[in-house]
Formats: structure tokens, C-alpha cells, sequence
């Protein structure tokens, strides 16, 4: 644990790369972590091959939730939907680079729901911790 | 689905006994503890005594919302229990597994929450007459606000469920059977599968006191196809204070929740909340940690075992003492042979009331149980005020039942 | 009622630790653990582990019924801890105590029982908007059975209850206020002798979550003339999966029993049954018998201490702790000034998100809380997310808060 | 507990002094332990200054409940109804000349709780373990 704040993660929180928002965007969701209020919305625009040409994330969160969504907007720009929908935990904790508790994994893994939802077309509170078990 | 290893066939109750830290008391000066009480409760191993005792000294903290270290570790080893405890009882998902106090909390919680959100007026439970009072009560108390309908299969003067009747009984359209795996009076293990699948075909779901079943041998929810499934830890080696409800995961999503409060949330206004997940939603308010720990602990030390060896130790037992009781002159057994059951022998003895037998057993050691047991319908359906109930488990052995005999005949010297 | 026996008036918490094996834990290689989350659940001191240890390697036996030297010495050891309970909170009658698992369970006893006996539609119900979710959930979920009317008393600025605005509420007879004794968020300690009084005065009952108090100062039921006081073992140096549900005697009596089973029944035929007395009629099933022992021996082991002794110490290491935070930038204390409060400090530390707060204290062995601990409407009155939560116990001492402060400026440097 | 079953008590049990009925009684009350079955009935007859003239007592149960049925129904002859009503679980102790558990106790007071709910005049079903605390 004791690399948890190792410097990509202050990083990119205090200065994150892909933070921003879309109007008009083909895919858009948001939700947030009741138990910390870390809310974030994450913005995509696809080409006609449904590849990720453009991705930014909005919100506010902790250091893990909005560096991990700045990393993981990031690194799917260039693929296909289909590819995204295969993401899972693991992706993310290596972008991450860090061991994570239970509660600090949730905070981890929002995006990556976020992103998921967006991307099954999932409606307004739909999303589910299924979409990263 | 895990498969039950048998470490070895045969268990050694003396080697067993070691691990028992109650059983090097003196029960009176002089008088070692002979403990025929295990339906009632049973003994703890070293392993689960350490186990909240290194719980308690080493990783107290509360679970769920803590990221620092302690609650970090104590979230993760009682999660870890979950999986364990639903390995043991084959669950295919550890969210399946809502920790309550006891079994009795298990069956209320069945009751109240898919109860009140899926019976009418008029809608048919079947229960059976051996039930103990935690799966009657409960009923009892949900028709006084539904008017619900019981039924009850009936036992045979053998001490075995009338199937033939329970067959008619279900054509008449019932919503839920609830029973005993097995009796914690007469020790009938009932045909559960059975029952089950002729209550499902029948389209009642299936409530399963498995209370007796759970400790004494290798079941599997999944195979049975079990629809609720009620079980305590303090019969099974595990510690007091927590009981387990299995319950089929779509049927625990459909259910409204239990009690309300601190972790079955995700949101709540002042006004209104929104549930959490499975297991969450019926585990409010700080749970029992320590407890979940524990019983992780028994189930470990039952499974290095085998349930399997447990259950056929047990059996050999109890037919040695079934056979002894009857040489007992004045002895009336109550209840099944033994290929029909497992560790319990119940009975009466003439002119004696069961008071005065425990009474005096207990002069020399022997704990054995006096009264009904939490079964006063089936008592009553044979006229019987009161029994005396004489049960085994694992740490028990021959000279056990030996001693138990020998004090049956102080008692007739006594009041003969 | 019991005189608080103060045995010295200040307490030495370097001795206190050594009773707390947890102490000699080190969080990480090197790192020794201090413990600032008591508020979420407290240590356990030795005896209280010791007597649980004592009790399964000694006396386990199921209690009540059985007649055998070991159920008699459970028996007995069980309703010794009940009195001992009773003693320490002022009840006047050891059968006014309930066990349950936990408070959350206590205030749900009294939602379900007292509440769907006697409420009706559009009844008033006051809570305040300072609740612990377990004290509100509990009447949502009844609201949305009865159609209830739900009133909050509004918490100002300071963190204080506008009594005010409840002397308003009073006018609308409400039938039940139920509210904390002191918030485990903000640590306000609420007048709840007035409160009580002036709902009895409007011809309310009253309900009190003592979770946070009955650890931290002497309480006494008759003297506040509370009509039901809900308590947790875990936060008071007790074991999990015990709760405590203190209710007058007349009320209890005339209430309809809760869960169903076994204990809480007189007689059961197949279809109906007579409830049990007091206050087995609320205990249903085999209970917590162990931790109700443990229970017993924590309070024996405040009582020795002394409640006021424990609560002037927290109440100057509190003091200290909120000088010292205010010292830091960008800390923003949460609640009110001391004199209204004990043993909590919550605040927020500017560009730091709560959870990055804890994670990096956690580093130094500090344990504390970040969320919005069960209170989300609190968090939500004032545009908080979320908070970090230090709580302070009697085995706490000025250097843990020196720490704190050293902590928070490595998050300074980190985040800066 | 060894001097349980002392002579007085197996004895009682066995030769009860006192099993009967009276038709017509004064004052007749019975009532049950359902923990075991236990059932006591208790008839008396009174003068005309309240002076208990007889006093037997019928039912089924185990040793110490009907040895102490035989021992207090005993006890009372000549005694002032007043006197009964002070009696208390102190008293029924000293006739059984015994300690006993918590269970045991109620067998041993049943008698007691039968004889005092007739006294009063209690309705069936209405006596209670107050009336021997
Ligand atoms: C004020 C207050 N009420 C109720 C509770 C709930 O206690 P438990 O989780 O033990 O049911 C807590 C504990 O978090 C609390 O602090
Ligand atoms: C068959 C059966 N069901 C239910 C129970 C109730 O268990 P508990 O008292 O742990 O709730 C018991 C235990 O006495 C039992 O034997």
C-alpha cells in the first residue's frame, strides 16, 4: 500500500489530461459512490467503425477515482466499442499500478462502471458493480 | 460446489476430545463432563475460540466503510468466512449467505420480508408437526396479520412425515413448504430433496430448517434446490450469536428488505433510501463480526473432518446407544429407527419424570436435556408432557452411552 | 439505580492501553497502531475477551431450559450480566433490558412492535436531521406500510438541534420523538432530559439512540425517564452481535412480540401460542449468550474505571484535539465548540478528498474514519460529501492527536 | 445439589401425605408449568375466621414439584389466609431443605404460585410468577 500515492496517481489527479466535457457526445453517462459522494461522467465520440476517437471525464472525487478515470480515458482512445466492453478490473489496477483495499477499489473501479454503462447503453441508474466484479 | 473431503473414514473421539478445551472440566469435584447436549448446543473447538479471540486482540475494527489497515483486515476475513461458510453448504454465491442471530432470526426474516411482500388472504403454507417453535411461531405470528392457512404433514407413529398426506396436501395450490431437515427431538432426518421437488412441482417454494441438518452432515443447497435454507452457528461448533439464512439469490433480489438501518443502504434522504446489494440489504446495523469469524473457524475445522466421517461417527453412535437405551427396563424410545435418523435419542422413562432423570444424571457428569424441547405439538400429539433427549456429536463416545446407561439405572435404584 | 463508583478522577491512559492487547499490534512493520475510530466500534480490554474465552472453554451450554450443572451456570452467568446491564444504565427492572444484536436491531424492535400496535396512518413522528441512518431507515420503511408523517428538528450551523423549531413540532402531537443522544458524526451532545420532557409534556413517547453516549458518560434511564434507550455492545467495549433495547416495563408488556420462536413462548399448539414474560418475550431463539457475558464484563470494567472519570478524559483529549486541528490550514472543523460535545472531531481538509485524508494517516498506523458515517442527510445539510472522522476513547491520548497533526501535514505536503 | 433428592423429598414423592380432591373446596386453583407438563391443583377449606381447616393438593409432575405440593399444602393447616398471602419462595425452600437451579425452582414454586393465585381469587390463568418472586 505504501505506493498508493505513488507520484502518477498525485499526478494525474492534480493534473489530469483528458478531464473535460462533450456537448454533443455519442456516448455519455455519469454515477457517482454514495459512500465518499465521488461523482464521475465520462464523454465519448465514436467513428463509423465504433472506435474511440475522443474521451474526457467530468466530476469530483478522490485522488484514486479521478486519477484512475483520467488513465482509463486515456486508454481507450483507439478502440473499438466491443474492445471496451471487455474491460475489466484488472486493466485498471495495472494502470493503476497499486494494491487496493475493498473500499479503495470501489473508489478505483467507478470509471471503469461509468465507462461500461455509457457504453452498454445502460439508462440513468442502471449501472451496477457487475459491469467490474 | 465443493466437494466434501473425507480425510479419513474413521474419527477418533478421543484425539477429538483434545481439541475441546470444555472437556477437561470437572463438572462437579471429581466428575468429568459427559455432554449429551449437543442439540441443544454445541461444544467449541480451540480453533474457533482463537479464532475471535485473535480477532479481538489482533484486527478489531468495523467493516465495510474503514479504509485504514484494521478495517481493511477485518472486512476482508469476515468476507472471506462468507465464502467459506457458503463452500460448506454449497452455495453458488457467497451473496446468497445473510448472517442473522440465530436460525430462528433466519425463518422470521423469510417470514416478514418475502412473506408479507408475496402472501394473501387465504394463501396455504405446509408446515409439519415435528417443527420446532422457530418454524411455527413465526407463521403463527405472519396469520394473525394475513390470514394465512397452515397445514401440517403429519408423523406417523414411527416419528416419520406422512408423504402420502403431504402429496394431498399439495394439490392444494400452497405457496410455501417450510420444514425440518431434521428433527431436533426424534432426530428424523426427512427426505428434503424430496420434499422439495414435490413442493416445486406443486409451485410452493421451500423453506428449510436446516438448524440439526447443517452439523451433523454434508449438505448442498444447489443440489437440493433449497429456496431458503436456515441454519445456526452455535450448534455447528461456531460461537453464539449468529445464524445464517440462504436464501436463492432472485429470490432475495425480489424481497423487500428486513430491518432498516447503517450498511443495508446505498443512499438515504431524510425521507426516503435506496437498498444495497445482496448480502448487504439484510445485514443492517454493525454485524456481528467477531461471530462470522468464528464460524468461518468451525466450518474449516468440520471440513478438515469430513462431515461425511461426522455423520458416520455420529450414526454408530447413536445406534449403540438406541440399542442400550432398549435394554433400559422402564425405558420407551420416541422416535425413528436409526436408518432413519441421526444423533438424538429421545425418551421416556416410567415413573420418572424427565426433571428428576436429568437431575440425577447430572450428579454424575451427564448432560442431557429435560422438558419439549421447543416441540410442544409433537410432544402433545403423543401425549407426552415431557422427554428426556440424550444427543451425540463428534467429540462422543461409547463409554459415553455406557455412562449414560449406568446412570439410568441409579435413577430407577433411585425411584424404583 | 447505582451511584457511578469514580475510583480516582483521572484516568492514566498508558495503563488504560495495557489492558487492550490490540495495543501492542503494529500496524505496519514498525508502525504501532493508533486507534481514533472509536466512534465506528471501540477496543476490547482483556477481561471482556477473557470472559468470552472463559465462557466456551468453561460453561457453554444452551441457557433456560436445561437443568444440567452447565446450563444452570450459563443460566445464571447470562441473567447476571442482564442485571449487571441494568445496574449500569439506571433500569430500574433487569427484565426492562432486551438483547438484540445491535442498536440498529433495537430501534427496528420498536418500529415493527410498539410501532405497528399503536401508529395509524398520519401519526407524527420527530427525529431530528442529525440521525444515524439506523434512526431513520427504521421509520421509513414503517412510513411506507402506515402512511407516517415524518418531522425533523432542524440542526443549525453549530451543530446544535433548534429546539425551537421542536417546541414547534410539539404542537402537532406527534406520538413518538426518537432521537441520538449524541451525534457520531458532529459528537453534539443533545439535552435529552429536556427533550424527553417536554414530548411527554405534549403527549409523545420518546425514544433515545444511546449508541454513542452510553460509552462515553454515565447514564440513567429512570432520571431521564426515557421510554425506550437503544445501546450497541461493540462501541462500548463489549463483543459484536449484541444490542441492548432498554423499554419501560408497561410498554414492553403491552407490545406484541417481535420475532417468533423458541424462549419467547409460553405454550404452542400448531396454530396459535402465548407469549412468554418479560423480557424473554423479546428473545427469540438461542441468544448471544456469550457476548451478553462479555457484555457484562465490559460494563464491570467501565464501572471500575468510572464513567465520569472516562468521559472527563475524553472530554480534555477532545478539547485538545479540536485546539490542535484548528492550528492546521485548510482543516474545517465540522459541529460544535466543546462544550457541547465529546469524543468526536469531524473536518474537512481543503483540496483533500476525505478518503486521500484517511489512506495517507493510515501510512503512521492512525486509524480513522472518512465517509459520510451513516448520516448522510447530516452531510448532505451541509453540501459535504463526506468528512474524516476522529473519535477519541478512554485508551486514547494526547500524543494520538499530536500524530494526527503530524499526519495532516504529510497530507499537506503530499496534496499541496 | 447432591442432597437433591434427600430422603424427605423421594419420599413425599412417593407416599404423598396430602393428594386430593375436595368437593365442594373453598377456594380450588390449579395451573401448569409448560416447560415440562407439570400440572398442580391445590383445594382448600376455611373457617369461619379464614383458618385453613384442609388443604390437599392433585396433579402430575416430578418429584419436586408434587413433594413440594404435599410439603406446602402441609404447612398451611391452621394458618390465617392473610398468612398464606405473605408466604414466599423463602418459605417453600425451607420445607425442601434444598438448593435448586433455575429451572428446578419453578417446579419447586409451582405449588406455591397455585396456592396464592387461589387465595387471591385470581380468574384461570391468571396467576403469575410474580405472585413467588
Ligand atoms: C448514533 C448511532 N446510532 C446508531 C448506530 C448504529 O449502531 P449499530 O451499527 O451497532 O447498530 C451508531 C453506530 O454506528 C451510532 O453511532
Ligand atoms: C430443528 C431446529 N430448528 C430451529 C432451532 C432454533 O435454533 P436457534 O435457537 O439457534 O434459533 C433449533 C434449535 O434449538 C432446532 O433444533
Amino acid at each position: 500500500m505504501d505506493d498508493l500515492y505513488r507520484e502518477l496517481i498525485i499526478d494525474r489527479y492534480k493534473n489530469p489530461q483528458f478531464r473535460g466535457e462533450l456537448e454533443p457526445a455519442d456516448i455519455s453517462y455519469h454515477d457517482d459512490n454514495p459512500l465518499c459522494g465521488d461523482k464521475i461522467r465520462i464523454d465519448l465520440r465514436v467513428d463509423e467503425n465504433d472506435i474511440v476517437t475522443e474521451a474526457v471525464f467530468s466530476g469530483h472525487g478522490c485522488s484514486i477515482s479521478l486519477a484512475s478515470a483520467d488513465l482509463v480515458v486515456e486508454s481507450i482512445l483507439g478502440k473499438t466499442l466491443d474492445e471496451v466492453k471487455e474491460m475489466d478490473k484488472e486493466m485498471v489496477l495495472e494502470l493503476l499500478g497499486i494494491e487496493l483495499g475493498p473500499v479503495r477499489l470501489k473508489c478505483a473501479l467507478l470509471s471503469l462502471k461509468v465507462l461500461k454503462a455509457g457504453v452498454y447503453g445502460l439508462g440513468e441508474g442502471e449501472s451496477s458493480d457487475d459491469l467490474v466484479a | 460446489m465443493k466437494a466434501v473431503t473425507t480425510h479419513s473414514n474413521v474419527l477418533d473421539p478421543e484425539k477429538i476430545r483434545k481439541d475441546f478445551p470444555i472437556f477437561s472440566k470437572e463438572i462437579h469435584p471429581g466428575v468429568p463432563l459427559i455432554y449429551l447436549d449437543s442439540a441443544a448446543t454445541s461444544q467449541k473447538p480451540l480453533a474457533v475460540i482463537e479464532a475471535m479471540d485473535a480477532y479481538y486482540r489482533h484486527s478489531n475494527a468495523n467493516i465495510h466503510r474503514g479504509i485504514h489497515a484494521l478495517a481493511e483486515e477485518s472486512t476482508a476475513n469476515y468476507e472471506a468466512s462468507r465464502q467459506r461458510i457458503a463452500d460448506f453448504i454449497g452455495a453458488a454465491k457467497s451473496h446468497e449467505i445473510i448472517f442473522t442471530r440465530n436460525t430462528t432470526e433466519s425463518i422470521n426474516l423469510v417470514a416478514h420480508s418475502w412473506g408479507r411482500a408475496n402472501l394473501k388472504s387465504g394463501d396455504l403454507i405446509i408446515l409439519t408437526e415435528m417443527e420446532h417453535h422457530s418454524n411455527l411461531v413465526p407463521w403463527q405470528i405472519l396469520t394473525s396479520e394475513i390470514d394465512l392457512r397452515l397445514e401440517f404433514i403429519p408423523v406417523n407413529a414411527e416419528g416419520l412425515l406422512d408423504l402420502d398426506e403431504y402429496k394431498k396436501l399439495l394439490t392444494q395450490n400452497p405457496r410455501l413448504v417450510s420444514f425440518t431437515f431434521m428433527s431436533n427431538v426424534v432426530g428424523t432426518i426427512n427426505p428434503a430433496k424430496e420434499i422439495i421437488h414435490l413442493a416445486h412441482e406443486a409451485g410452493a417454494l421451500t423453506l428449510v430448517d436446516a438448524a440439526q441438518a447443517v452439523p451433523h452432515f454434508a449438505v448442498n443447497v444447489v443440489d437440493l434446490d433449497a429456496d431458503f435454507f436456515a441454519f445456526s452457528s452455535h450448534k455447528m461448533c461456531g460461537p453464539t450469536g449468529l445464524g445464517v439464512l440462504f436464501g436463492k439469490e432472485a429470490l432475495l433480489d425480489a424481497m423487500p428488505p428486513f430491518l432498516g438501518g447503517g450498511d443495508m443502504i446505498k443512499r438515504v434522504k431524510l425521507r426516503s433510501f435506496t437498498t444495497n446489494d445482496l448480502p448487504y440489504k439484510f445485514e443492517a446495523g454493525t454485524p456481528a463480526i467477531a461471530e462470522v469469524i468464528g464460524l468461518g473457524a468451525a466450518v474449516e475445522y468440520l471440513d478438515d473432518i469430513g462431515m461425511d466421517t461426522i455423520a458416520a461417527h455420529t450414526k454408530e453412535l447413536t445406534a449403540y446407544a438406541l440399542e442400550r437405551l432398549e435394554e433400559v427396563p422402564g425405558v420407551w424410545l420416541f422416535g425413528p429407527s436409526i436408518e432413519h435418523k441421526a444423533g438424538v435419542a429421545a425418551f421416556t422413562f416410567e415413573g420418572v419424570h424427565p426433571h428428576d432423570v436429568s437431575q440425577i444424571l447430572d450428579r454424575d457428569g451427564l448432560a442431557v436435556r429435560a422438558g419439549h424441547h421447543c416441540a410442544m405439538p409433537l410432544h402433545e400429539k403423543f401425549d407426552l408432557p415431557a422427554t428426556t433427549r440424550a444427543s451425540f456429536y463428534l467429540y462422543n463416545e461409547k463409554q459415553d452411552v455406557d455412562r449414560l446407561i449406568e446412570g439410568l439405572y441409579k435413577v430407577k435404584e433411585i425411584f424404583g
